[in-house]
């Protein structure tokens, strides 16, 4: 029925390009004052919530058990070469999913902002679109269109409505992003001339040679480790992270991380399949250096963003070490923890939101037991923390928990190094916990704290149950990408095989494929 | 060493040497007057290559024209010349030495020209012989034909230098009484004689 | 001692770096840089000449008489522009012309 | 080639137009004396309209030689003449209520801009070295006196008096080098230096001929502003009134771009190799000084200035890949940045404060809460700027790099990459002040009409060219076809 | 039935957690309690049918849970005797400390919490028990850390109690780290995770090796090891102990039920149910021997000087579970699991006693400031007394079955870990009974040390330190009573179930033995002095006892004193606490700031970013310092670019034409 209803249109174009619509709205709104502000935050609900729910439709309507992209849309473009071609297969749905379903929540959270509103609202709307069109993107120059347009909105909303220290950050996220970015611009381009095409599905057919895999892998590579962000080149996310509006934070943590890691599997395996291989123990010791050197930093923050923020680099460590065993739960995982890391840490930026729209500070000593002011709070900060920290029945653990059962695979040595991030994070996120939550209400200006109120329940109470429903039950999500993983692992060891065939079969086999069990 | 030799060699030195003495005297007006010196050398040296049309042109118009401008200007501008003179030598051993290595490198380069070996098959304007038609003649056939589009583009040239220097230098001082001829002539009685009728006894 | 080409290229090129040096060592008359830009000129039209005799070719004189007018005419315009200039700082140091830099 | 003489004046109908219009106007003008210039902009307006219109329609779409093949009329041509003519037509409305204010609204201003443009045209179509120089020549004495226009003004005299003497300076290598070519080839004809190079084998690209080229890519660097004979262009661009600064960054560097392009391919694509290196070297510097050096400034004009060396930097890079797709390449860049740059300038050119026009960076503190229109399409044009997608100028990058790239250009492809980079720095610092800082100072309303509709205009090409990016190029490709054959 | 069982404490714990305000404490109490002991009788239903022999293995799917490629997780309840035994301990225990609690934290202001809290503690160690796959288990595992982390630092206010919970919490992480390999190893070998596949494999897989850390290292050995550093953790043996004593800092109910009942016993639980995986392990059981009796006797030796009440008696029950794991190192897993269930019993009542005596010295904990109290509490007193001589294994109570069976299987395994672990047994078990004694005689006799003098350096709530002390309520006696009798006959009655002649028709199948392995029957043909020597080495503790603290009062300070050293070692544990601070703690808090403020401030944003932006600066300036304004250099400059070219071209071509 619902499943019926997604056929027919250009659900995907739909889908993307609503929030632009709403941002038009926006845009002819005239005015200022409350009342008009108040228009503006509705429209902006409004046109989130209709495409999450517009794509809702196009879950149900999402056929599973098939690698195929799906409600494809193919038109010409530029040229007859460059189309534009939007499809979601198992992968990318789950990450449209999680855009749609966070944006009406950060805009619930926007409502402390009374600056600029309009302005606010339209960038907000404006990035939905283009992260959206990232995950619906099936052609190389389209993705980096959308995927590059990003920065734009990101950069204005942590520059105008982000904390003191915001150009410094926004002109590190800017640039930092932007410098890898181009490379795989260059990348995209030496793609086009070797390989005739942009598009994604015409790709995945084609053979690089192995020589020229090497450079294109890793023009792909400054671009996706910059974003996600893979050690050395993180530093640019705590920076982000603290002077960005809480809304900001979460989209940055909840989705534009994932744009890396969704890159790597989109792109980088499948296309470059030798080179990945080839780059694999690159990628699993840059993403233990990330979990265990990142867990420490996080351990001596002071601040409660910056801390989250290293939490997520160390988080998406374990993603792209995960991607890189060519397993299937470590890939499964990897997108499992994406998502799961968008909810949570989302989550966990809007818990910091909450305090610090009340007392302006988030400086972790400023506080100390909230508990008793705040036990809804508390209650929420737990379950959130629980969750980063990985306890099972919790979001993040399944995602954790298959990473490294698909990296034990790969590599014993990443995985048991990795595997001490457990007790990192759980070292750093409960001293958080403790230091804000627990202990004596020593400021006097906490004594006047106010408990969450509906609003905030409201948008904190789909985060924990889908942090729940990923810890519980998983295998719903799981389902949805097995399909496209398993074909791309598929295509990834034909690639491998038919590519080493000549040269030396013998050590060619992958890696994946050691230890008695298999 | 020939006569042509021998007066080259006048020519060219003259040239040069006032050349040096435009960009190094100390006055102005003795620059102008060494550069006129120059332009009648180097229309010798044109002579010398048998182009007597050119050369004309050259004493007619840059000494005639452009360089009595020059000699108008610098006298005109009412500059204490005195002072100008310093720091001349300041960058000259840098520069000497830069200017020195692309004198070297050009008159290698000009030194290794040889006879293009078939060079009337795509030549642009084949001269014709000079003993059937002389230079002048030569050049004026082609001025008009071939190179008409050029010809006009150099008219539209002193019509832009023309128009700049009157947009640029005019004045309209105020306060200053011109003549306006249309408004003389399109005077009538009516505006020109006022008739008055005068009472007696009384003054106007 | 037959007086070939190279000997009136010679000169040109001569002539040439003359006035190319006219242009930046002079540092304290405008006027100078503008009678070095003739020299250079000159250079070029003797170069022009002299190819032109030598190939049998007219298209070189024609091309000089161009670069003539057209010399004439930027001549012009130039000491426009410097009579301007003057009228508003009272100086042609090349030194002073430096309102803008950076 | 033979040809009748009107079948000659027919292929330059439009170059005759603006000739004859300028002479038309000149005299009317003349007659009305002061305060005719409104009526003198609109007939140059009108003038610039109908050579477009026969531009763009008249005239068979074949390449056709003229004037005993010193000009040549083809789709590369006409491609860079309607550029030109764009851009002196957003010059002339945007510069009326300027100079009105600044009390030099003179008639000859327009007049100036038709014989200017008449000397681009010429060159776009020039074929012989001698129509090269004519045409340059015309253009380039308009430009001077444009350049000094506000005479009573310092800066603008003295922005003048550097553009002539750097000027002339480059006039006179360019012409060293054509006498080098024209001595080393035996002739001045683009048809005929193609046919020599290529029948006579080595001797055609003797080292007088390559060094006669390389004063010849001085000379046409020094137009387009390309490192190091960019020397001239902050200064300028600071001292030159805005309107011409704008005219000067958009329709003569297209034209000279376009000289540039056929100077060197026409003749001697057959010696691309032998070239090639100064266009990578000049690029590269070009690239590298627009994004460092741009760093820092103040004053509005003078980073554009430094922008725009980066940019040619950036087109040199499609004419150092050469072949179709270099050439295609640039010409879609040529024609992005053109429409930047009109609504670049035009924002400045909307904006006085305290009866002055606005010329810091500082003076767009706080556009974004004042005029919230023109500070969006103020950042669309910065980030346009950047190369950031969806607009428009991520495309012209991604089109010269892709021939860049299809040539093996790796080093300068990457090098370009980083530059930008750089260059984005500065883009976002007036990004910065529009939307971060607080606003100061009040602008003058209302905004003057005729700049804010090139604002309106450029903008609107720049954010929505994505939606359909293939027809420019395709129409830039078919006419970089007709360039190299 | 199980189903009941599992969720009806999670049941109690939502409605009492989310709706505690709107029920109250005392409906918290209510509805958590009548649950819990709903959730116990079933257990115990359940228990004695799997004693009938009539159960076997039941299991019941409830859906799934993890699915990828291979790696298929069920959500799944397996109930057999094993699980029974662990689900009549975990819900008899929980079922009395819940009742037990509505009297000890009557003066709470947080009751609901409280009681949520031990519900879903006692949901937590029921999933782990019933769990049939390891990653379930690992659910569990991780939840009863959750419960135990929330509920060690329940008393929010207090820093230690905030520092106790987390570092209870982390330092069992470090011990998930090794069960969380041990997983994945287990995936990695077996392709699967559920019991049932991986323990019908692993005969199969013995002797085997694999690559793991670049080492070959033989399959079953590397996960036993992995699993049974995850059991460390959980029952806190030697290495990862530390965070038990401090978990002291949590309620005492808590104490009673998580850290000495349940939890603390997950990692012999868990040995004995991977016994079929351990027992093609030799070497990895040699290794559990001696852990476990290293354990037994360090904590024992520690336990003979602590003051807190509490603390000796933790200490005492990481002493006990050492006796647990080397019981199971000798092969003996059902002897381990017998001194679990017998364990659970008396230590629960020794903690509930031991909170009956600070509830009555309002909430005094140091045994300093106590004695001579006997009078005023004789129902404590009582209590104690039994949950002492359970403990220190004086017949016929609980603990002698279960202690000297433990004894005797490590003396009859007859291997040198086997000896090790017999010979320190026997102190440990001297140890045991002197420290016991100790903290009866220090409690409960002696002159009375709390009439309000020398009370200033001790930073408990000091309310009411001068009233005289009161016996407690009968919420909470009525669970001391309940569990007296369970310490007083739980070993007699289940001995022969457990470990005599029944035990292979009891546990059927739910502990694996192997065919060589025949060390409980050797146990019970063990030399009569190996059967004495205990009660021996326990008269003699309980002697030693007597003369420091009744007789000669004076001795143990002299004794100190004279040893200041061994004192003071014995007194700071060992300096393991120290050690880890120092090393740990302080190596990452380190580590992070020279990251933090080094790594990425310094290096990385100094080479990178900052670096890179200010050399652009640089650059930029320099650019801009070319650009002079004079135009003589601008000529200069286009001077010099041509003549570079130019020479460029000459250099490159040369001049022959």
């Amino acid at each position: 029925m619902i499943a019926d209803l997604a056929q027919g249109w250009p659900i995907l174009s739909v889908v993307t390009f609503l929030p632009l619509v709403g941002a038009l709205l926006i845009l002819l709104t005239r005015g200022e004052g409350e009342a008009t502000e108040r228009s503006i935050r509705s429209i902006a609900l409004i046109t989130t919530i209709v495409t999450f729910l517009v794509s809702l439709i196009l879950w149900a309507g999402f056929r599973e058990g098939t690698a195929e992209f799906q409600f494809v849309e193919k038109h010409a473009w530029i040229g007859e070469t460059i189309t534009y071609h939007m499809g979601v297969d198992g992968i990318s749905i789950l990450f449209i999913i999680l855009t749609t379903f966070l944006m009406p929540l950060c805009i619930l959270a926007s409502d402390v902002i009374h600056t600029r509103v309009r302005e606010y609202m339209v960038a907000f709307l404006v990035l939905e679109t283009l992260m959206l069109g990232v995950f619906c993107a099936l052609d190389l120059v389209l993705f980096y269109l959308f995927f590059e347009a990003g920065l734009i909105p990101m950069f204005l909303i942590i520059g105008i409505w982000g904390g003191p220290r915001r150009i410094y950050a926004t002109f590190k996220f800017f640039l930092y992003t932007l410098l890898g970015s181009l490379l795989m611009l260059l990348a995209i381009i030496a793609i086009y001339l070797t390989a005739g095409t942009t598009d994604v599905v015409e790709l995945m057919q084609f053979d690089f040679p192995v020589g020229m895999q090497y450079w294109l892998w890793l023009a792909f590579f400054a671009s996706f480790a910059v974003k996600v962000p893979m050690w050395p080149v993180h530093t640019w996310l705590p920076d982000a992270h603290v002077e960005a509006p809480t809304a900001g934070s979460v989209i940055l943590a909840g989705v534009m991380l994932k744009m890396g890691g969704y890159g790597f599997i989109r792109f980088s395996l499948p296309l470059f399949p030798d080179a990945s291989l080839y780059f694999a123990p690159l990628m699993f010791g840059l993403s233990v250096v990330a979990i265990i050197y990142t867990s420490l930093v996080a351990l001596v923050q002071e601040d409660m963003k910056k801390l989250i923020a290293y939490s997520s680099i160390a988080h998406m460590g374990f993603i792209t070490m995960g991607i890189f065993t060519f397993t299937e739960q470590g890939l499964q995982g990897a997108v499992i923890q994406m998502i799961s890391h968008g909810v949570v840490s989302g989550a966990l930026f809007l818990c910091v939101g909450v305090v610090y729209d009340r007392l302006h500070t988030r400086e972790i000593a400023r506080y100390g037991g909230l508990v008793s002011r705040m036990p809804v709070y508390a209650f929420v900060f737990m379950l959130f923390t629980m969750a980063t920290v990985g306890l099972p029945g919790t979001s993040g653990f399944v995602g954790e928990f298959l990473i490294l059962t698909g990296t034990f695979k790969a590599s014993t040595l990443t995985a048991f190094l990795a595997a001490t991030g457990l007790i990192l994070g759980a070292a750093y996120s409960l001293s958080l916990y403790r230091r804000v939550i627990f202990g004596e209400l020593v400021h006097a200006d906490l004594k006047d704290m106010k408990d969450l109120n509906w609003r905030e329940i409201g948008t904190f109470l789909p985060l924990m149950l889908t942090a729940l429903w990923i810890g519980i039950y998983p295998t719903y999500f799981t389902t949805a990408t097995d399909a496209s993983v398993q074909n791309l692992i598929t295509q990834f060891r034909a690639k491998i095989a038919a590519n080493a065939a000549p040269a030396a079969p013998a050590d060619a086999a992958p890696e994946a494929g050691q230890g008695t069990g298999n | 060493m020939t006569i042509s030799a021998l007066v080259f060699y006048l020519f060219a030195t003259i040239t040069v040497g006032s050349a040096v003495m435009v960009i190094s005297s100390r006055n102005p007006v003795h620059s102008v007057l060494f550069l006129i010196l120059a332009f009648f050398n180097s229309a010798g040296l044109f002579l010398l290559l048998g182009a007597e049309f050119l050369s004309m042109i050259l004493v007619i118009v840059y000494v005639g024209a452009v360089a009595v401008l020059f000699l108008f200007v610098v006298m005109m501008l009412d500059v204490n010349f005195t002072e100008l003179r310093q720091g001349f030598l300041q960058y000259l051993p840098v520069g000497g030495l830069i200017g020195l290595i692309l004198l070297v490198e050009l008159l290698l380069i000009v030194g290794s020209w040889t006879m293009i070996p078939d060079v009337g098959a795509f030549a642009a304007a084949r001269a014709p012989d000079i003993a059937a038609v002389s230079n002048t003649d030569a050049i004026g056939r082609i001025m008009y034909t071939q190179y008409l589009l050029p010809f006009q583009g150099a008219g539209l040239i002193l019509l832009v230098a023309m128009i700049g220097a009157i947009v640029l230098t005019l004045r309209h001082r105020p306060g200053v009484k011109r003549q306006v001829i249309s408004a003389q002539v399109s005077r009538t009685m009516k505006t020109a004689v006022e008739v008055k009728k005068v009472q007696p006894g009384q003054g106007i | 001692m037959e007086i070939g080409l190279g000997h009136y290229l010679t000169v040109a090129a001569i002539l040439f770096v003359i006035g190319v040096f006219g242009i930046f060592l002079n540092r304290k008359n405008v006027i100078i840089i503008l009678m070095s830009i003739e020299l250079m000129l000159l250079a070029v039209n003797l170069n022009l000449v002299a190819f032109s005799s030598f190939l049998g070719d007219l298209a070189g004189q024609i091309f000089a008489l161009i670069i003539l007018t057209v010399a004439a005419g930027e001549a012009a315009i130039g000491l426009a522009i410097l009579v301007i200039y003057i009228r508003n700082r009272g100086s042609i140091a090349v030194e002073d012309i430096n309102l803008m830099k950076g | 080639m033979t040809s009748t003489l009107s079948a000659d004046l027919a292929l330059i109908i439009p170059e005759l137009i603006l000739a004859v219009g300028a002479l038309a106007l000149l005299l009317v003008g003349a007659y009305r004396g002061e305060g005719s210039s409104r009526v003198v902009g609109i007939g140059a307006m009108a003038v610039i309209l109908a050579a477009l219109y026969f531009t763009v329609c008249a005239g068979s779409a074949e390449t056709v030689h003229g004037f005993h093949d010193m000009v040549v009329i083809d789709g590369f041509g006409r491609f860079m003449k309607v550029l030109v003519l764009i851009g002196a037509l957003a010059a002339i409305p945007m510069s009326v209520d300027f100079l009105k204010r600044a009390g030099v609204d003179r008639f000859e201003f327009p007049v100036l801009i038709l014989l200017a443009t008449a000397g681009m045209m010429l060159m776009v179509s020039a074929n012989d070295l001698i129509t090269l120089y004519v045409g340059l020549e015309l253009q380039s004495l308009a430009l001077y006196v444009l350049a000094a226009f506000m005479r009573d003004d310092a800066r603008s005299t003295e922005a003048g008096l550097k553009y002539f003497v750097l000027g002339a300076l480059s006039s006179g290598m360019l012409l060293y080098g054509c006498s080098l070519i024209y001595g080393f080839s035996g002739t001045t004809n683009f048809t005929d230096l193609a046919k020599g190079i290529a029948t006579l084998g080595g001797h055609g690209a003797s080292i007088g001929l390559v060094i006669g080229i390389v004063f010849l890519v001085a000379g046409l660097a020094f137009k387009v502003s390309a490192v190091p004979f960019h020397m001239w262009t902050p200064d300028v661009y600071e001292g030159s009134p805005t309107p011409v600064t704008a005219f000067f960054a958009a329709a003569p560097k297209v034209a000279a771009m376009a000289l540039f392009l056929r100077a060197l391919t026409t003749p001697f694509g057959e010696i691309t190799g032998q070239w090639q290196q100064i266009i990578i070297f000049v690029s590269i510097a070009s690239m590298l000084l627009g994004a460092f050096a741009a760093i820092g400034q103040t004053n509005m004009k003078r980073l554009l200035a430094y922008s725009s060396i980066g940019h040619v930097g950036y087109a040199l890079v499609g004419l150092a890949a050469g072949g179709e797709q270099g050439i295609r390449g640039v010409l879609v860049y040529m024609t992005i940045y053109l429409v930047m740059t009109l609504g670049t300038f035009g924002v400045l050119l909307v904006m006085r404060k305290d009866g002055k026009p606005v010329e810091t960076i500082v003076d767009f503190a706080g556009l974004g809460r004042t005029h919230p229109w023109l500070a969006f399409v103020m950042a669309s044009f910065m980030f346009s700027l950047a190369g950031i997608p969806p607009l428009a100028g991520f495309f012209a990058k991604f089109y010269v790099f892709l021939a860049a790239m299809e040539q093996g250009l790796y080093t300068l492809s990457v090098i370009g990459m980083l530059s930008s980079v750089v260059s984005a720095f500065y883009y976002l610092r007036i990004v910065k002040v529009m939307y971060f800082d607080a606003p100061e100072g009040q602008l003058e309303t209302p905004l003057p009409l005729a700049s804010r509709i090139v604002v309106t205009v450029t903008g609107t090409l720049t954010v929505l060219y994505f939606v359909v990016p293939g027809a420019l190029v395709a129409v830039a490709g078919a006419a970089a076809k007709t360039l190299v054959r | 039935m199980i189903a009941a069982i599992v969720f009806l404490p999670l049941l109690g714990a939502v409605i009492a957690g989310f709706f505690g305000r709107l029920i109250g404490a005392r409906g918290a109490q209510l509805v958590t309690s009548v649950l819990l002991v709903v959730a116990a009788v079933l257990s115990w239903i359940v228990f004695l049918g799997v004693a009938d022999h009539e159960g076997g293995v039941q299991k019941l799917h409830l859906m799934t849970w993890i699915l990828s490629g291979a790696l298929e997780v069920d959500w799944a309840l397996r109930v057999d005797t094993l699980t029974a035994v662990m689900l009549v301990v975990v819900n008899s225990v929980s079922a009395l400390v819940h009742i037990y609690s509505v009297g000890y934290m009557a003066e709470d202001p947080h009751i609901p919490r409280f009681h949520a809290y031990l519900s879903l503690f006692t949901f937590a160690m029921l999933m782990l028990v019933t769990a049939d796959n390891f990653v379930q288990v690992f659910f569990g595992w991780e939840g009863v850390g959750l419960a135990s982390y929330l509920l060690i630092g329940f008393w929010y206010k207090k820093p230690s109690a905030n520092a106790a919970a987390i570092k209870a919490f982390v330092v069992n992480r470090v011990g998930d780290f090794g069960f969380a390999l041990g997983i994945f190893a287990i995936f990695l070998v077996f392709n699967n995770l559920s019991f049932d596949a991986v323990f019908a494999a692993a005969g199969s897989e013995a002797g085997k090796t694999f690559n793991f850390l670049g080492y070959d290292v033989d399959i079953l050995t590397t996960i036993c090891l992995l699993l049974f550093v995850g059991c460390m953790g959980k029952s806190a043996q030697l290495g990862l102990h530390t965070w038990l004593p401090d978990a002291m800092e949590g309620p005492t109910p808590v104490s009673a039920l998580i850290h000495a009942a349940t939890m603390v016993t997950a990692g012999v639980f868990l040995v004995a149910r991977c016994s079929p995986l351990f027992e093609h392990a030799p070497f990895a059981l040699e290794v559990v021997t001696v852990v476990g009796a290293t354990t037994a006797f360090f904590a024992a030796t520690v336990g003979l000087v602590q003051n807190d009440i509490k603390r000796v008696i933790a200490y005492s029950t990481c002493s006990q579970l050492g006796y647990m794991f080397f019981a199971a190192g000798v092969g003996a897993y059902e002897a381990s699991v017998f001194h679990l269930f017998t364990h659970a019993f008396f230590k629960a009542l020794l903690f509930l006693g031991a909170g009956s005596v600070i509830h009555a010295m309002h909430h005094e904990q140091d045994m300093r400031h106590m004695g001579g109290t006997w009078k005023y509490i004789k129902l404590t007193y009582a209590m104690m007394w039994i949950g002492n001589l359970a403990l220190a294994g004086v017949p016929p109570f609980a603990g002698f079955f279960s202690k000297d069976m433990i004894l005797e299987v490590a003396y009859a395994a007859h291997t040198g870990v086997g000896n090790y672990a017999f010979t320190l047994g026997i102190i440990a078990a001297g140890f045991t009974a002197f420290y016991s004694w100790r903290l009866l005689f220090m409690t409960f006799h002696g002159e009375k040390r709390w009439g309000g003098h020398g009370h200033g350096d001790h930073g408990h709530d000091d309310h009411g330190h001068g009233h005289t002390p009161h016996e407690s309520p009968w919420v909470m006696t009525i669970p001391l009573l309940a569990l007296a009798v369970g310490a007083m006959f739980a070993g007699y009655v289940f001995f022969d179930d457990f470990v005599g002649e029944g035990r292979e028709a009891f546990w059927g199948g739910a502990i694996f033995v192997s065919e060589a392995n025949k060390v409980i029957e050797h146990a019970h043909h063990v030399p009569e002095w190996v059967k004495l020597l205990p009660l021996v080495v326990t008269a003699l503790g309980i002697f030693v006892a007597w003369v420091f603290y009744i007789a000669r009062p004076r001795w143990p300070a002299a004794l100190a004193a004279t040893h200041r050293e061994a004192y003071a070692f014995l007194l700071n544990k060992w300096y393991f606490d120290e050690l880890y601070n120092l090393v740990f703690v302080g190596g990452a808090r380190a580590l992070g700031r020279l990251f933090w403020k080094g790594g990425d401030g310094l290096i990385i944003d100094g080479l990178g970013p900052n670096g890179i932006s200010a050399r652009v600066l640089d650059v930029a300036r320099r650019a801009v310092r070319l650009q002079s304004g004079f135009v003589y250099h601008y000529a200069f400059a286009m001077l010099i670019g041509v003549a570079v070219l130019v020479s460029w071209y000459v250099y490159k071509m040369g001049v022959t034409p």
